[in-house]
């Protein structure tokens, strides 16, 4: 039985937990729910001891687990798998397996046991690769394999599906039960109800780092919504929009190298379209878009927009020619910490002038602000904006007129809220003739947003489709590389 | 410490009052630091010496250098010795050249002494006839003689290394003079052919050693010994050479070493220490004090050789050469070398010489001027090393 | 009070440093409180002590503001010093080798000196940028080398009649010295020119999309790229722009204060800006005051010798504790008002 | 030949221990900029301690303490107040040269006791080995067996692998119980007390004595090397060598280059950085991608935390 009392946890004025409580009998696969910065992680880390809470216990078959310390939680038998799998990149799978452990290193009974473990899980990964070799859902695999090692008796999943295949996905829950019915306790976050529904028993919802409510599962998925939200999303009407002439081209594209590498790839996107890239991760898409965006360099093949040989130009080349490109990591690669919201507008505008009117700047996101419903002022840092204002933020610094819009996982780590927020406006874009290419490991967001999904495997276009021929569990069978189903 | 009110014994209650109630005050600036056992100690102890003798006072700054005092100079230095009253003042380093020079143009009634300098010579290359500004110099020629004697003297393998600092007029000069000794003594009292006498010179780069722009002389020493050399002559700052020789004598090999400058060098390593020659400048220091003093100074050029009758009389000498434990058995060779030198019966400054490259310096029977020496060009025929920086 | 106190870490910091230099003097028998007079009075004492105190505020001030253009942009330029000698060398090879008079000469002299510490920098930026050495590397090693040419061009090539040796080249013909006023060796162009700097590289900064480059490239390179920012070029300019000001300093050095070159020409002023930096929190504004401090503590503690017989490595130990007080209180007071005691 | 090895393999001791420790203290993630500073003290204290009692073991004791606790001050600047390690340490660096020459004073080239010689009967006899690693002195003896030690810690031990994962990601240790600061402390306090043992070793082994103009600079590039070489410590150390081999060359062209025997002595730098260059060139790196073996020869990346401050 696992029993959290009062847990309270703040970061200066967020009260990210509220005095939570929490049951969980042995053997039960219970999901925790809530909507983006509901508090769900920051539950999860002080369980697992990788954050002390302000207050609050935590008992586990009746004895005190202190908390604050990952070594007392791991000896109790808390385990976690983080939502960014917390292993060390240049370490092979090996090393990281066994980091960790007490006692003396032997590699060759680790190695063992790693593989043991691997194929009861049916998780195929090279004990000897580098960890930076690994995509998410490999390292994710790792992790939990590592857990298990451990004699974990609470496993804690936080979002674990992200940008793993549905046969994957199938694999791991079945491991799951297996593990529950051992009597292991399975604490599974998500904010996806469907997985819930297929996986879970029990589920808690968390709202503003309070616990508003508890459910056995089957459940009304309304129910949970509301509980989630306090309100029902309704989901925003696609515009329609014609599809005009080609803005995108490519031919015969080879780039990359290692597991990066894409070869073959051929494909044409028109104006106001929408193609979805689906994959494992690391099966090529963010070497294709990087390419497109001229962020990586050619090998073979062409690129083309709008009629015009781009390939083998400079990165601000294919800005001129009317690419944006939106990365997945907000602050690694898109925002700059430090930097205010005006600075950054600044930047982005690519004005011509060398004194900066720094009143103007100041009016002009103050208006960005308001289009965009910024939760923050001219002279916010970057970085104190929350993820989703994040992300609008790089919206409204996005050129007004573009041909092609690359993004990677546009919402990923959104509440489907601010999801829905962020695709209305990018479906917006189309009605000015702009293609939309985008990769993204949330299947339904693929199905739902995009008009033709390109399928990737091991650095090859598997399949190309049109939306409308697809549902999510076929796209998933695609996705684990198979053709015919 | 240099200020040396305290230990002046006279104190206003002691004077006579008909003297003057002020003591004598000179400056000295020193490059280095003022107990470095080295080049600047020897200056500072030659102040200490005036002080003592004349009941003068000394004010003293060390380290004038860009390096150590990058906001020092030379003529501030001068303005604020004069503004505490100070009568003379030594500018110790061939380093200081233009801001003494500066000096003595703003402070004409001062009188000045630049030590190692040329300025005042006549026939030099770069007089500046300043009525105010005198040079004094040892002629460490015949220290650097005794060096090479003594190493002579001592090699069984036939090969001396001379770690040398930068390449110069001033360091050729002295780098060649132990040359010349070593080449008299390895053929007159060892008897045997001065050319197959291996001479290699090796120049760090500086008067010390500063890592990644200097060779390390700890290297250089290691390199003089392993490749065959068994005394290393040193004309750097510091004591490399010596600690080496000590460390490595005392793990059984048969090596030795010159140290260069102060007469206590030896120290650091006694049984391996050939003998050290070095400066003492006190009595020349007290002389032109004493002029400066009793109003009879003039602006001279002073080279000044060692007291032949007793090179290590403190009080006359201007060079000595303190002998070592290492020199065991030579030190009667080498002390009828400098019977020798002091009669003038040996003159190594006589041709015939050649430069390094072949060019004459001297014809058979020729004397080198004093110009000459001071102005050397190159090494000497014979002597293994760059001769120049261009 | 207390709030005010607060709010100042630098007061705590003095105070906290001065307790603990009045306690090093003490230990080194002088009289703390005579000591910090006579620093005081040795440089600014009179006329002809203040402009040798605004003489050494200019190239380190030069330098700094130079430093602060590299930090903004996230590069750890630690081979200012190299790039000072080399901007020394260049001067000195101007003024050596172009004919004329001083209005010629000295803006010439200058401006070689601005590229040779421009072009010694920028050598650490391609090394960073298409050779992969990190900069600490590159530029500590490139300072070496700097030093060791310096040393070689007065041993060698540049030696002067008569005796060659350290005391570096044959001065520089009066007529190329920077103009000095009042019998002092005070040269208003050379403060001047440090003034415009300040006022340049705060402007630079503040108000341009450079600066706003800058600091998008120091912040997160990555992003930059993508917001357009071309970071490489950025980086590049960045240290062209700190060389080039590291480099003013030495021609500073070399045409007003040495009138030649001399093997230390720098003496530790490029790793003394850094400090000046560092105290400065990379702001510009506080750059002048500081190295106004710090001019006035390196000039005037030769007093301490002069007058006390005390070593002066005395200046040094105070600089040193001072920015590390103010560095750690200020630390230590963030800390608190983090609520973490 | 072999001469000139084991003299340089002698002379390269101090920096071994300074640049292996500073090895060790980076790889968990803290920067001690502070070298250059921390030897000159050390080398001063060392010195002073063993003058005025005789004793070097007492010496060498003092240098490595005090070194010790600098490295600690920088750690906690860093773990405790939040601050950038690297302005802490360049303070240090400034602070300490002066702070050890002012303290130092009546010490300058005073003589001294010293590290005596020890060959190891028969050990020194084998050929060419022996005189290079059997004929020094217990000072060299340590240099050779802390790089062994330390390459077998970093590659067989669990304190190997915990202390990388805490400088390459700290969280990710911190989640599996390892303590981030301990570790991070005691990678400053051993690494701290092996630069102090460098100092202690130049003024009582290598250069004998104290004087500032001895030492400053070491530090330096004692701290280029750990980048040289790539944070991998037998490949520190042989940089270490490396660079006085360079000097021996740089010795040897002298006469053959007469015209820039000046300039020859700042001969590791640029050829240093030249291999660096090489190293990093896209032929190589495409080359290292290709036979990962020869990748991982050549290539190393710092610590990715190196320098950060870890808060959770
Ligand atoms: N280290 C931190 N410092 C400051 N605030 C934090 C920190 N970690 C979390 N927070 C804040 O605490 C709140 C809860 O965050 P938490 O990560 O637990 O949310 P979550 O439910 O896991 O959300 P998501 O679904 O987006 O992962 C948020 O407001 C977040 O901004
Ligand atoms: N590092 C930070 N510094 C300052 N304020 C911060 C920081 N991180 C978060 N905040 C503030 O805390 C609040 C909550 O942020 P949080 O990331 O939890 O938002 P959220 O609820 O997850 O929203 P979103 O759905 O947009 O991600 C925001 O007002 C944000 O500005
Ligand atoms: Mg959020
Ligand atoms: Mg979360």
């Amino acid at each position: 039985m696992l029993e959290l009392r009062g847990i309270t946890k703040r970061f200066g004025s967020v009260v990210a937990n509220d005095g939570i409580d929490l049951d969980v009998p042995p053997g039960s696969l219970h999901a925790v729910l809530g909507e983006n910065g509901a508090g769900k992680s920051t539950l999860m880390k002080i369980l697992s001891g990788f954050l002390s809470p302000d207050a609050g216990r935590i008992r586990l078959d009746g004895r005190e687990v202190p908390t604050g310390s990952p070594r007392a939680a791991l000896q109790a038998g808390i385990g976690m798998l983080h939502q960014d799998p917390l292993v060390c990149l240049p370490f092979t799978a090996l090393d990281n397996f066994v980091l960790g452990r007490r006692g003396r290193i032997d590699r060759a009974a680790a190695r063992r046991e790693f593989g043991e473990l691997c194929a009861r899980l049916d998780f195929d990964i090279d004990p000897d690769v580098r960890a930076r070799a690994l995509s998410v859902g490999e390292r994710q695999q790792l992790e939990i394999v590592r857990l298990l090692s451990l004699g974990v008796k609470v496993l804690i999943l936080d979002e674990p599906t992200s940008g793993i295949s549905s046969e994957q996905r199938t694999k791991l829950f079945a491991a799951l039960r297996t593990l529950a019915a051992d009597g292991l306790i399975v604490l599974f976050v998500s904010h996806k109800l469907e997985e819930v529904e297929e996986l879970c028993d029990r589920v808690t919802v968390i709202r503003s780092g309070k616990v508003v409510g508890e459910r056995t599962l089957p459940c009304p998925a309304d129910e949970l919504v509301e509980l989630m939200f306090g309100e029902v999303v309704v989901s925003s009407e696609r515009p329609v929009v014609e599809i005009g002439s080609p803005a995108l081209r490519v031919g015969g594209l080879a780039a990359g190298g290692g597991r990066q590498r894409i070869a073959d790839v051929s494909m044409e996107v028109r104006a106001g379209e929408v193609v979805g890239l689906a994959g494992l991760e690391g099966s090529g898409q963010r070497t294709l878009l990087r390419v497109l965006a001229g962020l990586e360099p050619v090998r073979s093949g062409t690129v083309e927009i709008a009629g015009r040989r781009v390939d083998g130009s400079s990165y601000e080349h294919f800005v001129a020619a009317g690419v944006h490109y939106l990365p997945a990591g907000r602050l690694e690669e898109g925002l700059v910490p430090g930097l205010t919201i005006a600075e950054h507008l600044t930047l982005a505008a690519r004005l011509p002038e060398w004194v900066v009117d720094w009143e103007a700047a100041r009016i002009r996101a103050e208006e960005a602000i308001e289009h965009f419903r910024i939760k923050g002022g001219p002279d916010t840092p970057a970085d104190a904006l929350s993820g989703g204002n994040q992300q609008r933020l790089l919206l409204a610094m996005m050129p007004k007129d573009l041909r092609v819009l690359l993004m990677e996982h546009p919402t990923r780590g959104l509440d489907i809220e601010s999801a829905d927020y962020v695709w209305s406006r990018l479906l917006a874009r189309r009605e000015s003739g702009t293609a939309i290419v985008f990769s993204s490991a949330d299947l339904d967001e693929l199905v739902g947003y995009a008009d033709r999904v390109v399928v990737f495997f091991s650095g090859r276009v598997l399949a190309d489709l049109a939306a409308a021929e697809l549902t999510a569990d076929r796209l998933g069978t695609l996705i684990g590389g198979k053709v015919a189903s | 410490g240099g200020n040396g009110a305290t230990e002046t014994p006279e104190t206003p209650e002691t004077q006579a009052p008909e003297t003057t109630a002020e003591p004598f005050v000179f400056g000295m600036i020193l490059v280095g630091p003022q107990d470095d056992r080295g080049w600047s100690q020897a200056h500072f102890e030659g102040g200490k010496y005036v002080e003592e003798k004349m009941g003068a006072q000394m004010i003293v700054i060390d380290k004038v250098n860009p390096a150590d005092r990058p906001d020092t100079s030379v003529e501030q230095v001068v303005d604020q010795m004069v503004e505490q009253g100070a009568q003379l003042i030594f500018a110790t380093s061939d380093d200081m050249k233009d801001g003494i020079l500066a000096a003595a143009k703003a402070y004409p009634d001062v009188p000045m002494i630049w030590s190692s300098g040329d300025s005042a010579w006549d026939i030099g290359k770069a007089y500046a006839g300043l009525p105010n500004l005198g040079n004094i110099m040892g002629q460490m020629e015949y220290g650097k003689m005794m060096a090479g004697c003594a190493a002579a003297l001592k090699t069984e393998t036939g090969s001396i290394g001379y770690l040398g600092p930068l390449i110069n007029d001033e360091t050729r000069r002295l780098t060649n003079s132990a040359y010349l000794g070593a080449r008299y003594c390895y053929e007159n009292y060892r008897g045997l052919n001065p050319d197959d006498l291996t001479f290699s010179v090796n120049w760090i780069g500086f008067w010390f050693n500063i890592p990644g722009v200097t060779l390390d002389p700890t290297q250089v020493t290691n390199d003089f010994f392993d490749g065959g050399a068994d005394v290393v002559i040193s004309g750097i700052d510091t004591t490399e050479a010596l600690v080496r020789a000590g460390q490595r004598s005392a793990a059984g090999e048969k090596v030795w070493a010159v140290p260069y400058d102060y007469r206590g060098a030896c120290a650091e390593a006694p049984e391996v220490c050939l003998g050290v020659p070095y400066f003492n400048w006190g009595p020349s220091y007290l002389e032109v004090a004493r002029s400066v003093a009793d109003g009879t100074f003039e602006a001279t050029f002073q080279w000044v050789g060692p007291d032949w009758s007793d090179i290590n009389n403190p009080d006359t000498s201007a060079i000595g050469f303190e002998f070592g434990e290492g020199l065991g058995d030579a030190r009667a060779d080498l002390e009828d070398f400098i019977a020798g030198l002091a009669s003038g019966e040996i003159d190594l400054w006589v041709g015939p010489l050649n430069y390094q490259d072949g060019t004459p310096f001297l014809a058979a029977g020729e004397k080198a001027t004093d110009l000459q020496i001071w102005y050397m060009p190159q090494l000497l025929e014979g002597m293994i090393g760059a001769s120049s920086a261009e | 009070m207390k709030r005010a106190l607060r709010a100042v870490p630098a007061v705590w910091s003095v105070l906290a440093a001065l307790v603990v230099s009045v306690g090093l003097l003490a230990l080194a028998g002088a009289p703390p409180f005579e000591a910090l007079v006579l620093v005081l009075d040795g440089a600014v004492g009179d006329g002809g002590r203040m402009a040798d105190t605004l003489m050494s505020w200019v190239p380190l001030t030069l330098a700094s503001a130079g430093l602060v253009v590299t930090f903004v942009a996230g590069l750890w330029n630690i081979g200012v010093e190299g790039q000072v000698i080399a901007g020394a060398i260049g001067a000195t090879w101007a003024a050596r080798t172009i004919p004329g008079d001083g209005l010629v000469v000295i803006p010439a002299a200058l401006a070689v000196g601005v590229v040779a510490g421009a072009v010694w920098a920028l050598a650490a930026g391609v090394l960073k940028t298409r050779g992969g050495v990190n900069e600490i590397f590159g530029g500590l090693g490139l300072g070496f080398v700097a030093q060791s040419v310096a040393t070689y061009l007065i041993i060698g090539p540049w030696k002067r009649a008569g005796i060659a040796s350290t005391s570096g080249t044959e001065p520089f013909r009066e007529e190329v010295w920077l103009p000095t006023v009042g019998g002092t060796r005070l040269s208003p162009v050379a403060v001047l020119l440090a003034v415009a700097v300040i006022f340049l590289v705060w402007a630079l900064l503040r108000g341009t999309r450079f600066g706003l480059r800058l600091k998008a490239v120091g912040a997160n390179p990555a992003s930059a790229r993508l917001l357009g920012v071309p970071t490489e070029a950025t980086v590049l300019r960045a240290f062209a722009l700190g060389g080039g000001l590291a480099g003013l300093a030495g021609a500073v050095l070399a045409t007003g204060i040495q009138h030649k070159l001399v093997p230390a020409i720098a003496g530790g002023r490029g790793f003394l800006a850094i400090l000046v930096v560092l105290l400065a929190a990379y702001r510009i504004v506080w750059v002048a005051p500081i190295a106004l401090f710090f001019a006035i503590l390196s000039v005037g503690s030769a007093q301490l010798q002069l007058r006390l017989d005390l070593d002066s490595s005395i200046g040094g130990v105070l600089q040193g504790i001072l920015v590390l007080f103010v560095i750690l209180i200020g630390g230590w007071q963030a800390l608190y008002r983090r609520g973490e005691p | 030949m072999e001469a000139t090895i084991a003299s340089i393999v002698a002379a390269a001791a101090p920096l071994v221990f300074a640049a292996v420790g500073e090895t060790i203290t980076e790889k968990a993630g803290v920067v001690n900029l502070s070298l250059d500073g921390s030897i000159a003290l050390s080398a001063m204290a060392s010195f002073a301690v063993a003058f005025l009692t005789g004793s070097v073991v007492l010496g060498f004791a003092v240098g490595a303490i005090l070194s010790a606790l600098v490295a600690m001050l920088v750690a906690f600047s860093g773990i405790r107040l939040r601050l950038n390690q690297v302005a802490v340490g360049f303070v240090l660096t400034l602070l300490l040269a002066a702070l050890a020459q002012f303290l130092g004073n009546p010490f300058v080239r005073q003589p001294g006791p010293s590290v005596r010689p020890m060959s190891v009967p028969l050990l020194s006899e084998i050929p060419f080995v022996g005189r290079i690693l059997f004929a020094q002195n217990i000072s060299v003896y340590a240099s050779l067996v802390l790089i062994v030690v330390v390459a077998w810690v970093f590659r067989r031990t669990r304190v190997g692998l915990e202390l990388a994962a805490v400088g390459e990601r700290p969280e990710a240790a911190h989640a599996r119980g390892i303590s981030v600061s301990r570790y991070r402390f005691g990678a400053a306090a051993v690494g701290g007390a092996l630069v102090g043992i460098a100092g202690a070793a130049f003024s009582l082994d290598v250069k004998l004595g104290w004087s500032d103009t001895q030492v400053a600079g070491f530090g330096w590039i004692a701290l280029a090397i750990v980048i040289f070489g790539g944070w991998r410590p037998v490949w520190v150390a042989l940089g270490c060598y490396l660079f006085g081999a360079l000097q021996v060359l740089a010795l040897k062209l002298q006469p053959v280059f007469p015209g820039v025997a000046q300039i020859l002595p700042s001969l590791p730098f640029p050829l240093m950085i030249f291999t660096l260059v090489v190293v990093n060139s896209d032929r190589l790196q495409r080359l290292g991608e290709r036979f990962p073996f020869l990748g991982r020869l050549l290539m190393s990346d710092a610590p990715a935390a190196l320098g950060t401050n870890f808060e959770v």
